[in-house]
Parts: structure tokens; C-alpha cells; sequence
């Protein structure tokens, strides 16, 4: 039986509760399963949770709180227009199946990512390269066609990871990258083995190997976790949970922020949302708090604006939409609405839309406005709401770093067209250095906070439960991934 | 009236009456969210406590019935509505080529799992209640044909339908005037049981979110937002899921109560 | 020396006394008959000699075979004797036999239950007692592959594989045909000779134990009216229930005599095959032809029977002429017209009444909406007041109250509820009746009273009627014409006193034969 | 035999075409592009279009029909298009937990069912028998999922006896059929329950019956009776149900693989069709149809052997 062949190959992993044997390896959990593992054609967060930084590796790459620090290029040099980026590799890398690294092999990622028949999920990052040049085995350049101060912060994300020519093909089932760590087997549905790759051109990682498990159902994380069947849940989905694991001496809770800004979306092109006065109305109708309590069991930080409050330019603006039914019931009159109105509000399946939905429609109740709930799946969502903007409100969560130029795409879901918002985010583009760069992110902030677009509710946060003794882990998510390069029991 | 039916009847009049009570009155209204006093334990100023939004779980169990037993009634009903006829037609032809067809759909219907095709339904549809309906009703269609079909057959070799086949009475007229009445015993029955059936695959379609959307509540959907609780406030997991057994054995036992009642083909045992 | 002595017995069940002070003697390699109606306690009476009363049966008194008093044996030394030392036969033997079970493993098993023997030997002696019981079909087939009557003596054979002192036989042999059943009667005298067992027959046909029995015993409502030697009860009959039971299996009813000659109904050699199941996937679907070119022709107001054994296709002529299924060759015509589907005023001048008395009505309707289903037939059937008053009409030509109109039903008796079924094929004055086994499933004396009504409804106007049954005795009785069927065929045909008088088809001739004769009784016309 | 198993072969594969059809045709009408799911909010249409190209699902509907029968038939269900690996190893890895899962349950059913219906019937009106009733009125009447919730709560986080969830696979048959204990109950109970009562009132009827007469007649007693007569018999109805609840069994533990999070076909079903997987999701169900046919078959021939009454006509 071909499952008995594939099994008898594979080390067997013997699962034992206590971590007195298996010091060196290690038990993840995560929520969603990987549905392939290529890293640069799905937009599936999951395959970068497992293989970011594990087993692939891009030019650059993010650091736990968030930064942009080398990754395969050692060092860089960016011209003095901003157009052309000279990147020197890191010497003696090899990919997993031995083959060597070098310029040849990020030239083709690079051009693979932004051929014309990609099916690179960010294809976008890579629109503005003209050029990928080898000057020598390790020295590559790449030239723009418009200044873009977020290359290098493109370059890190986990759909810029570079791959070989030679293992291209395979590498949905048996990827092949330069990281710490190999993959080793992948029983669809259950769990996924790495082990670490003996012959890493940097710092060795403390952990010989690590399986990857996939929980998706609230009880069962929890189960897993009390029964000792798993040592790190990264993004526990039942928060309601953690203040026992807290309470527990053989568990730490690290309570982190994601990069996802989750808003109260409106549809800016329909009536009555195209009123801004209504789009006011709303946002003064919505209690952050209790939704953070209600939703999410007090996990999430409030924000004013479409951005991460963890990012040191973040602009607190939570004055612009204070909860207030009164001035919201004022505002609809004012719009001449005073007795409300109804409109749909899609869901897709995420807690914090299902359950923040109902107290959302709640709260929107209380000042007149009936909202009729759908629950979609996420196919269904795109399909509606991101597609064809068939939709009065929707809840969801943006999770991709620096997504604030979304608002400068009019023909985005909650369809939101302004000039001047778009004249400072082309500025913010040409612009490189810090100081330009983090005034025109907070007018930015400012413009589309006091637009009302959306109602920005809370910055999604993530939890991760892990054993005590384990160290290393990131608090953060950044980007979407379970870095184990730093990781260890105890020492 | 034996012990099944009145204890039956009982459970089953005091769900009944409590969807019926939910129309007018609820302890609360479920619409209003009170999340700082949630998870309160039953006793005090809510009977039944409350549940991880701080609504009253009494009054959401009261309007969970409601959608539990609409969604089953009417499934029985497109099942029967449509199952009977489709027996009473294929038995009135048996043996024809349409008896076949009729039984060949039956177990066609029969070989999809019900639980997946449901889904499909459902995602196809978009979750909802009416989804939920359909979905649990066509799978109601083949029981009650293959019933029917059952009972009327044996009946249509009786000498006083071959008597009203003298009078000249043809085959759809002689199944409604002779054949129905005297199944109808063995359709209450059967209903009460698919009855109990549907509020199982309504809990079991709303647990996996694809039941009923709020703002109305089901049994269900409670359990399953319960569901992380259990540790923490096991009662908010624990009451939906009493209600449901609770409701499901009460038609059962009405089920039986009825059988006996109904036709007391008194069983004498032979020593 | 006596086999068995039943003293006093007396049975209630649920309270409701079933059997009151019986008393019987019963001596070895002798056969004594219980006979009665139906719910007159006999085969309670097997039942308690074999111990085998239903669950909440309380019985006193003394039941003593060979001196062991049965209802004192605790249930396992019970067990050690059924089979033993006494044998049981039932009336259906269709049901009798374990469907899933060869017949040789069945008679075997009651040789291993009893005694410590090889299987093998056990089947050994299991098929030579069914050679004994003259079954000439291999042990190892199965019941559903033999007939009622082999069935029977499968029965039978596993009554006596153990040679017991007693044999009870409850109505063994009702269910089957003349012939067969007097095979099987022959087969048990003569078992009861070979073993010198004592036989306790019980059945309700007087003919079968003047036949038989050599001590008979009557009873009615659960009690003995009287018991004695076969030939002095006969002449005796000192208790009138007695003669009353004797005088009506004996009944001749008087007929007017028929009216003209004018045709009514003309069947011309009718075929009518039966697709059997295919042998071969691809070849023509091999047919049974149950009336195979039947012909016959019945003038208005002629009474005539058609008499034939189970299986000979009386049912079907019966739906044929009807016209509830087609007919594959020849042509059916009442007053010259052909019988179809379609056509009331043709149908509305035929009418049927069926043997099962329960199973004729929909229990669900009253009596009021049952016998006027006919109606239906009419272009304008009568409305309110001339229905009610066509009801009333119906039931009294029936000897029905009025008040019958609003009940269910269940709320009558076997005789009562064939009275409602002749009203129903009265209530549209058809022509024709067609009276397919209509009183086989009636007590005697009710039946006595069904034929009486037949013969008055012909005095009031004339009515031409098919009499089809398999007892003879009740067809002479009532009928001016007789037609005999054979496997789809009519053998013979002709005026009713001269068949039965000298029958000249040989399959007539036994059959008359096989059928148990009463004999001559004196006084018997004046008794009612 | 033979000409009644053709028989029935033809009717069999006249039902998988039309099951297909069927399949096929919900299936492709759910809204949601598989592409745009696959590639994110942040695809342009470009990408969409070009993965929707390489995924074949702009051929017309009739070509993609007849491909998917077609490699059907030879054993190929084609590759999913977001495991991107063949839709039959898939089957092959999730088939080797639902089957024996599916066999666990329906053995500890059977085991509960058949004593608890043969001792009911046996001792009728009895306490033992209205025990036995109240506890399948209760065992039909507890949603499972509800139970399995209860089992995991108290059996793995409260005693630790047992693993949460998950499936260590078939390296350690010892921990895999310890893992699939705690879903195996939960599956089991209805079903038990159920069977139970169908083998009491099967048992009742029989032991209504004239044979069972006629045996009490020849000498045996009340349990020879019962269990060399009306046994038999009483197990065709019996044997129905139990090829009624293999295949619900196989099929029908969507909710339990989701509870104890096991691999199982259901919950790769639930998964596909969430991401808009049709291959799979086709497949999947067409396998699930065609067993659940496959074991109604089986079931017939089965009849046969156990009453001659059917061998005679079969």
C-alpha cells in the first residue's frame, strides 16, 4: 500500500508527553493547513507560517518586531535616483538538494515572479523591476523602472523567497529552499516534518527537528494543548481559553500584535455610505471596546486609523470616532435618515467577523440601523464583496505589513477615490528617508481617519501558547510566520 | 396511554409551548448584547445564566426552539408532502417500469451521504435557515416513499380495494378514499420519528455553522459557540445540549406511544 | 387402560373464562374428535393438554398423561416431554416450518433434542420418517420449495419422530385441499394403527369426524355438550346444539326454478398466461397459462358453480370475467358486450362478494359509505333522501337493522359482515353475482343462514349468480348448473344432481370421492 | 445467483452515471472561483485568469465532465488544485483513517447492539427490557457530537487517557486505534442504540411466528427457541440496517473528524469545499456513492445466502 512505503521511509517521530526526551525537537501548532508548499504561487498565509525563514529564504528578510534585516544579500547599494539596487550575496549557500545559490538563481526568481503568466499571489511587489542583472556569482542588480522606497521591504515578503530553477517543479509537494531547515514529510491533513539542514550557511538553529500540526476547531486547540499533545500553539484561536493557560505553571501565553488592521468596511460608492456624514454616524455607533471584550475576550488594541499601532509612525487618532449614540443619532438625522435605515452585512468565517459581527449589528441597532447578517466562506466573500462590491457593510481583517495603500486604489472593495490622498501616497513612494517618509505616513493616517472610510475597530491580535521552558519565540507576527530559527528548550 | 406517550407528549407540548411562548414573551430580549456580566452562572437574576455575549440563555433556548422545531416541521412536511404521493403512486403501479424508477431514486437519494450533500446545499445556497430546510427535507423524501410504497402494497391484494376496483374506482382515486386512511397510523408514527430525526440534522447543521444565521438563535450555533467555554462555563455548552435530547426523546416516546396507541396490533408472544 | 384423563379443567385467560369444567378420557390407538364453531374452546384444549397455554393463561383441574398430571410438571421436565411423549399438528402449514432451516434438519432436531445421538444418525431416522409420512422429496430441500400438503407432513413427521404416546392434530387439515386432506387423514389412521398412539383430532368439519373419529366430544363456549361413541352420538344427539350443528352442514336449500334461458354472460375459450420469472437473460419470459380456453355461458337468473381444488384458476376467472385483468386469448361479453375497464353501465350489471369477511371493507369507513361504493358505477346515483333510503332497503333485503348504517366494521360478526357484502353487490340490482368462496370461511350454522338468504334474494327477483368454492357439498346445495376446473381447464359440466350423481370425468370422480360424506341422518331436515 | 447479481450490476452502474451527473452538476454551480480564492485579496485579474487557465476551468462544462469521468474509470480522480497533489493519494492517506474508524464504530455497535436486543427480546415487558429501551431512547436521542464533546472533556483533558485528537497513523497500530477510540464511541452510541431496538422488535416479530410454535411443540424450550429459530431469522432485517449505518458511518463523521480533528474523507470534504477544491470535492462524494451502493450490493447477496427463500429467486 503506498501509504505503508511512504510511512516505513520516514523517521517515526515518537510523540511522548514529556519533554525530558525530545529536547532537541519540538511540536507546533498552527491554525489552517498549508494547501501546498510553494511559498511564491498561493496566497494561502499558512505555507509562509510554516516555510518562512524555516526553509526559504528571500534577500531580505523581516526581524521579530517587525524590521527589515539582511537576509541572503549580505549587503546592498541603491543608486542615487533610487532606480538601481546592487545586492551582495552570501558566499558558499547551498539549496537543500545541494545545488549552489547564487545571482542566476535570484534573477530567475525574481523574473519568474513577475513573468507575464505568474501566478505569483503579490505580483504587485515585483511591478516596478525592469531589470535583473548578474554582474558576478554574487553580486546581482536590479533596476526599477520608478523609484520605490518599499523595495527592500517588498523583497522580504514570503512570495519573494528565492527558488532554483532545478526544483521548481516539484516544489508544491517537496519544496526546496536555502534555510535552517529541510523538509522532511508532509502526511496531508495531519502534521508536516522538517529536520534541520546539517550544512546551513549561517548560525546552526537549536532545535534537530520540529512537526508541524493543524488545529483549526477551538476545543480541540484547547484539548491539544491541556493534554500535552502539542508545545507551541502559534495564534490560539480560542482566546476565551487563555487566562488558564496563564494561570497553569507549565504554559507561558505570549500576547502579540498581527499586521492586520481589522475594519468595519463600508461601501463608499453606495447610498447611504457614499454620505460621509453617514459613514460618521456609524463609526460613532460602535463600541471598540466591547467588541474587543465580546469578540476576541479583551485580545486587541483599538486604533483610529487603517494602521498598525505597533509601527513606530502609527498616529493616534482614536479621538476622530469616540463612542457616541447620541452625536451617531444626530448625524443620521442631520443626513436625514433619522429613522435609520437597513443595509447587509457579509461575514466571512474568521471568530472576530462571526462573533464581532453580532455585536456589531447589535450596537448599530441601537441607533437605527438594521443590518441583515450572511455568513459567507471566504470563496464567497471575494466573490461578493472583494469582486463585485455587492455588499452595504463587511468585517474583515487586511493582515498583509503596510497595507495603507489600498485606500489610494479606487477601485478597491469599499471603493474609496481621493485625489489628494493618493497625491501623498505617490510622494511617500518616491521618498527614502525616515524622517519624510513617517510625516506624509501620519497625513495620510490622518486624511482617511477623518474621511471615515471605513470604521477602524482593532488591530487583530495574536496569542500564542507555548510550554514554559521554550525560548525564542516571536511575540509578533510581523508577517505571517513561526520562525524556529532562534527557538530552544529552556537554556 | 401508555407511560411513552404521556412522557412524550409531555416534553414534546412543553418545547412546543415554549417556541410558541417565545412569540410573545422572552425573559430578555436576545437582540441586546450585555457582554461585561457574560457567563454567568444559572440562578439569580438569569434562571438559566448566561452566555459568552451575556444574553439570557433561556430566552435563547425559548427562540432556539422555535427554529429547531420550525426547521424540522417543515422538512417532515416537504417530506411527507412529497414522499407519500410518489409511494402511493409507485404502489398503485407496481411492478412498472415507474415503480422501479421511483424505487431506483429512492436508493439513489439514499446512497448520498446526507450530512455532505447538506453542505453542498448550503454552500451552493448560502447558510440559512430555508437552506437548512431544503436540505434536511429532501432527504425525508425517500423514507417516506419507500413507507408508503411499503404499506400500500401488501393493502392493494386486499378484497376491498379488488371491490372498489369493481366499482369501477381507478388507481389514484381508490389510493386516497382506501389506501391513505389506512396508513395514516404508520405516517404519524413515522413523522414523529423523522420529526426527532430533523431537530438532530438541524443541531448537527447549525453546529457546523450552516443552520440557521443570526440574529436567530439555534441550539445548535449555541453549542458550538459554547463549545470553548466548556472548561471555563461548561453550563452555556451544557443547556443547549439537554434541550436537544430532551426534545428528540420526547418525540421518540410520543413516536411509540403513538404506534401502540394508534394500531394495538396487541403482540401475544406465543409461550 | 386410559392414555389420557382430562378432569375438570377449566382455563381463564385475563380474567375472561376460556374453558369451564372439561372433562374427557382418551384410551391408546384411539382417535377421538373435539369439534365445535370457531371460539368454542377446542384448541385451547390441545393447547393446555401440551402445556403450551399463552403468557397470563391460569388453568385448574387435572390434565394425566400415562398418569403425570401436566399442569403440575415444571416447565423443563415439560420440555422433556413434548415431542416425547406427545406430538403436536397445526392448521397452517404454510407458516408451521422455520423458512431458513432444511426440512430433514428440522425433523431431526426433535430426535436430538431427546435423545444423545449422532447427528448423522439423527438425520438418518429424520429422512425415513419423512419416507414414512410419504414424502417423496429430499431432506434437504427447503419449506418454501414444498407444498401446503407435503408441508404438512413434514409437520407431522416431526410430530411422531420421537413415537409418542399422543398425537394432537388442531385442524390439520383445513388449510388444504379435498384430496390432500384426505391423504393426510388417511396417513394419521394409519400412523395411529402402526404406533398404537392415541390421536386428539380437532376440527369444526362434522363430515371429517363422522369420517373418522371413534369417540367424538361437541363443544360450545368453553364447555363439553356432549361426548360419546362415534355411531351412538350420531344417532343419539341427545343435546340440541348437536343437531343443530349436524342438521346445518347438512342443509339443502330450495330454488326457484330459472326463470327463462336468454344468455347473460358468454365467456368463449378465454386464455390468461402469467409472466413466471426468467430463466435465461436474453430468451422469451416463459408464461404459466392459469385458464387455458375456458368456455362457458350462464342465462339470467341461472344459479351456476364452478367447483375446482386451490391453484386451478377460479380466482382467475373470477378477475377475468370481472374485468380487473386482461385475458391473452378468447372474449368475455355480458349481453353481447365485451367487459373493459372503462365501461359503468356494463360493469353496473356485475358485482362480487369475497370469501375473508374481514379483509372485504375498509375498516376506516361506515357501513353507510361501504355499500354504496357501487354508486360509483351510476351516472346519477341517488342523493340524500333516496340514498338513505336505498341504504335502508339494502340492509333489510339483508335481514340488517337500519341502524347498521352509522357503525364501523368491526362492530359485526363473520355471518353479519358477508349480509353487508351481499348488500353492497345488491345496492346497483346487477344482473349477475359472482360469489367467489363466500361463505368457505363461515361457521356451519352460519353459513346455513348466508345460503337461506341467497335462495330468498332469488325467490324476490331473478337473479343469476357464479358460485365458486372448493366444498361440494355447499355448491349442490345451491347451485342448478356445476362446472368442474382442473389446471386452468373446465373437465366437465352439466346439471348439478347428474355430476354429482355419476360423475363422468375421472379428476370428478375423485374428487367427489376424497370429500368426507355425512351420513344419512333421519331426522336431520326437520331439525331447524 | 449469478444472472441476479448481473442484474443488479446493471442497475448499479445505470445509478453511479446518474449519481455523477448529479454530483457533477452541484457541484460546479457553487458560487466562488476557485483562482481568486486561491490567490488572495491582493491578486490582479492577470494572475487570477492565468492560474483559472493552467487549472482548466475555463474548458467548456461537457469537456470537463467527461475528463473527470474518464480518468475516474481508470482509477486517476485527477490532481487537487490546491494540494496540488493527486486527488487519489489524498483518498489513499484519508481512507486509511475513516475506514477503520468507520469498522471500530460499527464493531463496538454491533457488540452493544446485538445482546442488549436479544436479552430485551427475551425477557419482553421485563425490567431488564424497559432498562434496555430507556437507554436506546436515550442513545438515539444525544446528538453525537454533543457526546463527543462530553468524552473529550472528560476522558482526555480532565483523565488524560486519552490523546485529544489528531491520528499518530498506522506506524503504531496500538496508538492509532487509541486514538480513534474516543471518535469510535461517540460514532457507536446512536448507531447501538438504534440496532439494538431493530433487533428487539425483528426478534419480537419472529418470535411471533408459527414456527416458533411448532419448535416449543417438539420440546424446545423457550431460549432453544429463540436462539435456534427465530434468530436467524430475525437477522435479515438487522443485517439491512447494519449496511444502512456502514456507509452513514463512513460518511456521516464529517462532525466527529472535525471534534477530534482526524484526517478522515469527511473533514477533507468540509475542507474542499471551503476552499472551492471541486476536484476533490467530486471525487470524494463520487467515492462515497459508489461505496455506499457497493455495500447495499453486498448486502443483498447476503440476504441471499441467509434465506434460502431469496437464493430460490435470486
Amino acid at each position: 500500500m503506498h501509504h505503508f512505503k511512504r510511512l516505513a521511509a520516514s523517521t517515526a517521530v515518537v510523540l511522548c508527553a514529556s519533554g525530558a526526551l525530545a529536547q532537541d525537537s519540538i511540536t507546533v501548532a498552527i491554525q489552517l493547513e498549508p494547501p501546498n508548499l510553494d511559498p511564491t504561487s498561493g496566497a494561502a498565509q499558512a505555507i509562509d507560517s510554516v516555510l518562512y525563514a524555516n526553509v526559504f529564504e528571500g534577500l531580505t528578510r523581516f526581524d521579530a518586531d517587525g524590521a527589515i534585516i539582511r537576509g541572503l544579500a549580505q549587503s546592498w547599494d541603491i543608486s542615487e535616483d533610487g532606480l538601481t539596487y546592487t545586492f551582495n550575496l552570501a558566499a558558499g549557500v547551498t539549496f537543500h538538494d545541494g545545488t549552489t545559490m547564487d545571482a542566476e538563481d535570484v534573477k530567475f526568481s525574481l523574473d519568474r515572479a513577475r513573468a507575464e503568466d505568474s501566478t505569483n499571489a503579490q505580483k504587485a511587489l515585483f511591478a516596478d523591476i525592469a531589470e535583473v542583472t548578474v554582474i558576478d556569482p554574487l553580486i546581482v542588480q536590479v533596476t526599477l523602472s520608478q523609484p520605490n522606497g518599499m523595495f527592500l521591504f517588498n523583497m522580504a515578503w514570503g512570495d519573494a523567497v528565492i527558488v532554483a530553477p532545478e526544483s521548481i517543479d516539484t516544489i508544491a509537494t517537496n519544496p526546496v529552499g536555502t534555510g535552517p531547515f529541510t523538509f522532511a514529510d508532509w502526511v496531508q491533513g495531519d502534521r508536516l516534518e522538517l529536520t534541520r539542514n546539517e550544512n546551513y550557511w549561517g548560525a546552526a538553529p537549536a532545535l534537530e527537528s520540529a512537526t508541524f500540526r493543524f488545529i483549526s476547531d477551538p476545543t480541540a486547540a484547547f484539548a491539544a494543548m491541556m493534554a500535552e499533545d502539542v508545545d507551541v500553539f502559534v495564534g490560539f484561536p480560542a482566546p476565551e481559553n487563555l487566562p488558564q493557560f496563564e494561570a497553569d505553571p507549565r504554559f507561558q501565553v505570549l500576547n502579540g500584535n498581527t499586521e492586520g488592521e481589522t475594519i468595519l468596511a463600508m461601501n463608499n460608492k453606495v447610498a447611504p455610505f457614499d454620505n460621509p456624514l453617514v459613514r460618521r454616524a456609524v463609526t460613532h455607533a460602535i463600541d471598540r471596546q466591547a467588541i474587543i471584550d465580546g469578540a476576541m475576550f479583551g485580545q486587541g488594541t483599538p486604533i483610529g486609523t487603517h494602521f498598525a499601532p505597533h509601527n513606530p509612525d502609527y498616529v493616534d487618532l482614536l479621538a476622530n470616532s469616540q463612542f457616541d449614540p447620541a452625536l451617531s443619532r444626530s448625524l443620521l438625522a442631520e443626513a436625514g435618515l433619522a429613522d435609520g435605515f437597513t443595509t447587509t452585512l457579509k461575514l466571512p468565517p474568521p471568530s472576530y467577523a462571526r462573533r464581532g459581527g453580532e455585536i456589531i449589528a447589535s450596537q448599530l441597532r441601537e441607533v437605527g440601523i438594521e443590518t441583515e447578517i450572511t455568513n459567507l466562506e471566504w470563496a464567497q466573500w471575494i466573490e461578493e464583496v472583494f469582486t463585485n462590491k455587492d455588499f452595504g457593510l463587511s468585517i474583515v481583517s487586511h493582515t498583509e505589513p503596510m497595507d495603507i495603500n489600498i485606500y489610494a486604489n479606487p477601485d478597491y472593495y469599499f471603493q474609496y477615490d481621493n485625489a489628494d490622498f493618493r497625491a501623498v501616497l505617490d510622494e511617500l513612494n518616491a521618498t527614502t528617508d525616515p524622517a519624510g517618509r513617517s510625516a506624509l505616513l501620519a497625513q495620510a493616517q490622518t486624511i482617511i481617519s477623518e474621511d471615515y472610510v471605513n470604521a477602524y475597530l482593532f488591530q487583530l491580535g495574536v496569542a500564542t501558547v507555548a510550554r514554559a521552558e521554550i525560548t525564542g519565540l516571536w511575540v509578533n507576527q510581523p508577517t505571517a510566520a513561526v520562525d524556529l530559527t532562534g527557538v530552544s528548550w529552556g537554556n | 396511554m401508555s407511560r411513552n406517550l404521556i412522557i412524550g407528549a409531555g416534553l414534546t407540548a412543553f418545547f412546543t409551548g415554549l417556541a410558541a411562548l417565545s412569540f410573545l414573551w422572552t425573559p430578555y430580549n436576545i437582540e441586546v448584547l450585555d457582554i461585561p456580566n457574560r457567563l454567568l452562572t444559572p440562578g439569580g437574576a438569569h434562571v438559566l445564566g448566561t452566555d459568552h455575549f451575556g444574553r439570557d440563555i433561556l430566552s435563547m433556548v425559548m427562540m432556539g426552539a422555535r427554529t429547531s422545531i420550525a426547521v424540522a416541521l417543515v422538512a417532515v412536511g416537504i417530506g411527507m408532502g412529497l414522499g407519500v404521493p410518489l409511494g402511493l403512486w409507485a404502489a398503485a403501479r407496481r411492478g412498472s417500469l415507474l415503480d422501479d424508477l421511483i424505487m431506483r431514486g429512492n436508493d439513489l437519494v439514499f446512497a448520498f451521504p446526507s450530512l455532505v450533500i447538506a453542505i453542498l446545499i448550503t454552500a451552493v445556497f448560502g447558510p440559512s435557515a430555508i437552506n437548512a430546510i431544503i436540505a434536511i427535507g429532501i432527504f425525508n423524501i425517500p423514507v417516506f416513499a419507500r413507507l408508503t410504497r411499503g404499506a400500500a402494497l401488501p393493502l392493494w391484494e386486499r378484497d376491498f380495494i379488488l371491490a372498489a376496483r369493481v366499482s369501477g374506482k381507478g388507481a389514484a382515486r381508490i389510493s386516497v378514499e382506501h389506501i391513505l386512511p389506512n396508513i395514516a397510523n404508520l405516517m404519524i408514527v413515522q413523522g414523529t420519528i423523522q420529526f426527532s430525526l430533523g431537530i438532530l440534522a438541524e443541531a448537527a447543521l447549525s453546529y457546523i455553522g450552516l443552520g440557521a444565521q443570526p440574529p436567530t438563535a439555534s441550539w445548535g450555533r449555541m453549542l458550538a459557540d459554547a463549545q470553548t467555554l466548556v472548561s471555563i462555563a461548561p453550563h452555556v455548552a451544557l443547556i443547549p445540549g439537554f434541550a436537544i435530547l430532551l426534545t428528540v426523546l420526547g418525540l421518540n416516546l410520543l413516536g411509540d406511544g403513538l404506534r401502540d396507541w394508534l394500531d394495538p396490533r396487541l403482540r401475544v408472544v406465543r409461550t | 387402560m386410559t392414555l389420557l384423563t382430562i378432569k375438570d379443567l377449566s382455563v381463564q385467560i385475563g380474567g375472561t373464562p376460556v374453558l369451564q369444567g372439561i372433562d374427557l378420557d382418551m384410551a391408546a390407538g384411539q382417535i377421538t374428535a373435539i369439534t365445535g364453531e370457531s371460539g368454542s374452546g377446542k384448541s385451547m384444549t390441545a393447547l393446555a393438554t401440551m402445556g403450551l397455554l399463552p403468557q397470563g393463561a391460569v388453568a385448574q383441574g387435572q390434565i394425566l398423561l400415562d398418569g403425570t398430571d401436566i399442569l403440575q410438571t415444571p416447565e423443563p421436565a415439560l420440555c422433556r416431554m413434548r415431542g416425547n411423549a406427545m406430538g403436536m399438528v397445526f392448521q397452517e402449514p404454510m407458516t408451521a416450518l422455520n423458512p431458513v432451516q432444511t426440512i430433514g434438519a428440522q425433523v431431526a432436531e426433535t430426535i436430538l433434542i431427546h435423545e444423545q445421538v449422532t447427528k448423522a444418525e439423527a438425520h438418518a431416522r429424520a429422512a425415513a420418517m419423512l419416507e414414512r409420512v410419504g414424502l417423496k422429496v429430499a431432506p434437504t430441500r427447503y419449506p418454501h420449495e414444498l407444498s401446503g400438503g407435503q408441508r404438512q407432513r413434514v409437520v407431522i413427521a416431526m410430530a411422531i419422530a420421537m413415537r409418542p404416546k399422543l398425537l394432537i392434530a388442531d385442524e390439520p387439515t383445513t388449510a388444504l385441499d379435498v384430496t390432500t386432506q384426505a391423504r393426510i387423514l388417511d396417513l394419521l389412521q394409519g400412523l395411529v394403527d402402526e404406533f398404537g398412539m392415541g390421536l386428539l383430532l380437532i376440527t369444526h368439519d362434522l363430515a371429517v369426524v363422522a369420517d373418522v373419529a371413534d369417540r367424538i366430544a361437541v363443544m360450545q363456549h368453553g364447555r363439553i355438550v356432549e361426548e360419546g361413541a362415534t355411531p351412538d352420538l350420531l344417532r343419539a344427539m341427545r343435546h340440541p346444539y348437536t343437531r343443530a350443528l349436524f342438521a346445518a352442514s347438512a342443509r339443502a336449500v330450495d330454488l326457484p326454478p330459472v326463470p327463462t334461458d336468454a344468455p347473460l354472460l358468454a365467456v368463449r375459450n378465454v386464455v390468461r398466461d402469467y409472466p413466471t420469472k426468467r430463466l435465461s437473460l436474453f430468451g422469451p419470459r416463459p408464461t404459466f397459462r392459469a385458464l387455458n380456453n375456458v368456455s362457458l355461458t350462464i342465462n339470467r337468473g341461472e344459479r351456476v358453480g364452478l367447483v375446482g381444488e386451490s391453484g386451478c384458476g377460479k380466482s382467475t376467472l373470477t378477475r377475468a370475467i370481472l374485468g380487473l385483468e386482461p385475458v391473452q386469448g378468447g372474449t368475455i361479453t355480458v349481453d353481447d358486450a365485451p367487459v373493459s375497464q372503462g365501461d359503468h353501465a356494463l360493469r353496473r350489471k356485475m358485482q362480487v362478494v369475497f370469501q375473508d369477511p374481514y379483509g372485504s371493507f375498509n375498516p376506516r369507513h361506515r357501513v353507510d359509505r361501504l355499500i354504496t361504493e357501487p354508486f360509483h358505477l351510476l351516472d346519477n346515483p341517488p342523493k340524500g333522501e333516496d340514498r338513505a333510503k336505498a341504504i335502508a332497503k339494502a340492509l333489510k333485503d339483508v335481514g340488517l337493522p337500519p341502524d347498521a348504517a352509522g357503525k364501523y366494521i368491526h362492530e359485526f360478526s363473520g355471518g353479519q359482515r358477508q349480509r353487508l357484502a351481499i348488500a353492497r353487490a345488491l345496492i346497483v340490482e346487477p344482473d349477475l353475482i359472482i360469489f367467489d368462496e363466500a361463505v368457505s370461511a363461515l361457521d356451519v350454522s352460519v353459513r346455513a343462514q348466508v345460503l337461506d338468504l341467497i335462495a330468498d334474494l332469488c325467490r324476490k327477483r331473478p337473479l343469476a349468480y357464479l358460485f365458486i368454492s372448493h366444498d361440494l357439498s355447499v355448491v349442490r346445495s345451491i347451485t342448478d348448473r356445476v362446472l368442474v376446473m382442473q389446471a386452468g381447464k373446465i373437465v366437465e359440466s352439466g346439471v348439478t344432481e347428474t355430476v354429482f350423481a355419476n360423475p363422468q370425468h375421472p379428476y370428478t370422480q375423485s374428487l367427489i370421492a376424497a370429500a368426507p360424506q355425512l351420513p344419512e341422518l333421519a331426522y336431520a331436515a326437520d331439525a331447524l | 445467483m449469478i444472472r441476479f447479481a448481473l442484474g443488479r450490476l446493471a442497475s448499479l452502474t445505470a445509478s453511479l452515471i446518474v449519481a455523477s451527473i448529479v454530483i457533477f452538476a452541484v457541484v460546479e454551480v457553487i458560487p466562488g472561483d476557485p483562482a481568486a480564492f486561491m490567490l488572495g485579496v491582493n491578486a490582479r485579474p492577470d494572475t487570477i485568469a492565468a492560474l483559472r487557465a493552467e487549472m482548466g476551468l475555463d474548458e467548456p462544462l461537457v469537456s470537463r465532465y467527461a475528463a473527470w469521468v474518464g480518468g475516474m474509470v481508470q482509477g486517476n480522480f485527477g490532481v487537487s488544485w490546491t494540494y496540488k497533489t493527486p486527488v487519489a493519494t489524498l483518498i489513499a492517506d484519508r481512507i486509511w483513517v475513516s475506514l477503520p474508524l468507520a469498522i471500530y464504530a460499527l464493531t463496538l455497535s454491533t457488540l452493544v447492539a446485538f445482546p442488549a436486543g436479544i436479552y430485551a427480546a427475551s425477557r419482553r415487558g421485563g425490567a431488564g427490557d424497559t432498562a434496555i429501551m430507556g437507554a436506546t431512547q436515550l442513545g438515539v436521542a444525544i446528538p453525537n457530537f454533543w457526546f463527543a464533546m462530553i468524552l473529550v472533556l472528560i476522558f482526555a483533558i480532565n483523565l488524560r487517557w486519552f490523546s485529544a485528537g489528531g491520528f499518530p497513523g498506522w506506524a503504531d497500530p496500538w496508538a492509532a486505534l487509541k486514538a480513534l477510540t474516543l471518535p469510535a464511541i461517540a460514532l457507536a452510541l446512536p448507531q447501538a442504540a438504534i440496532l439494538a431496538r431493530v433487533m428487539r422488535s425483528s426478534l419480537l416479530d419472529m418470535l411471533g411466528e408459527d414456527f416458533i410454535r411448532t419448535a416449543r411443540a417438539k420440546g424446545l424450550t423457550r431460549r432453544q427457541a429463540l436462539w435456534r429459530h427465530a434468530l436467524r431469522n430475525a437477522l435479515i432485517p438487522v443485517l439491512t440496517i447494519i449496511g444502512l449505518q456502514f456507509s452513514f458511518l463512513l460518511a456521516g463523521a464529517i462532525i466527529i473528524e472535525q471534534v477530534f480533528f482526524l484526517p478522515g474523507l469527511g473533514r477533507l470534504i468540509f475542507q474542499a469545499i471551503s476552499a472551492r477544491d471541486l476536484i476533490v470535492v467530486e471525487s470524494v462524494v463520487m467515492l462515497l456513492v459508489f461505496t455506499v451502493i457497493m455495500v447495499n450490493f453486498i448486502v443483498d447477496l447476503t440476504y441471499a445466502a441467509v434465506d434460502p427463500r431469496l437464493r430460490a429467486r435470486a
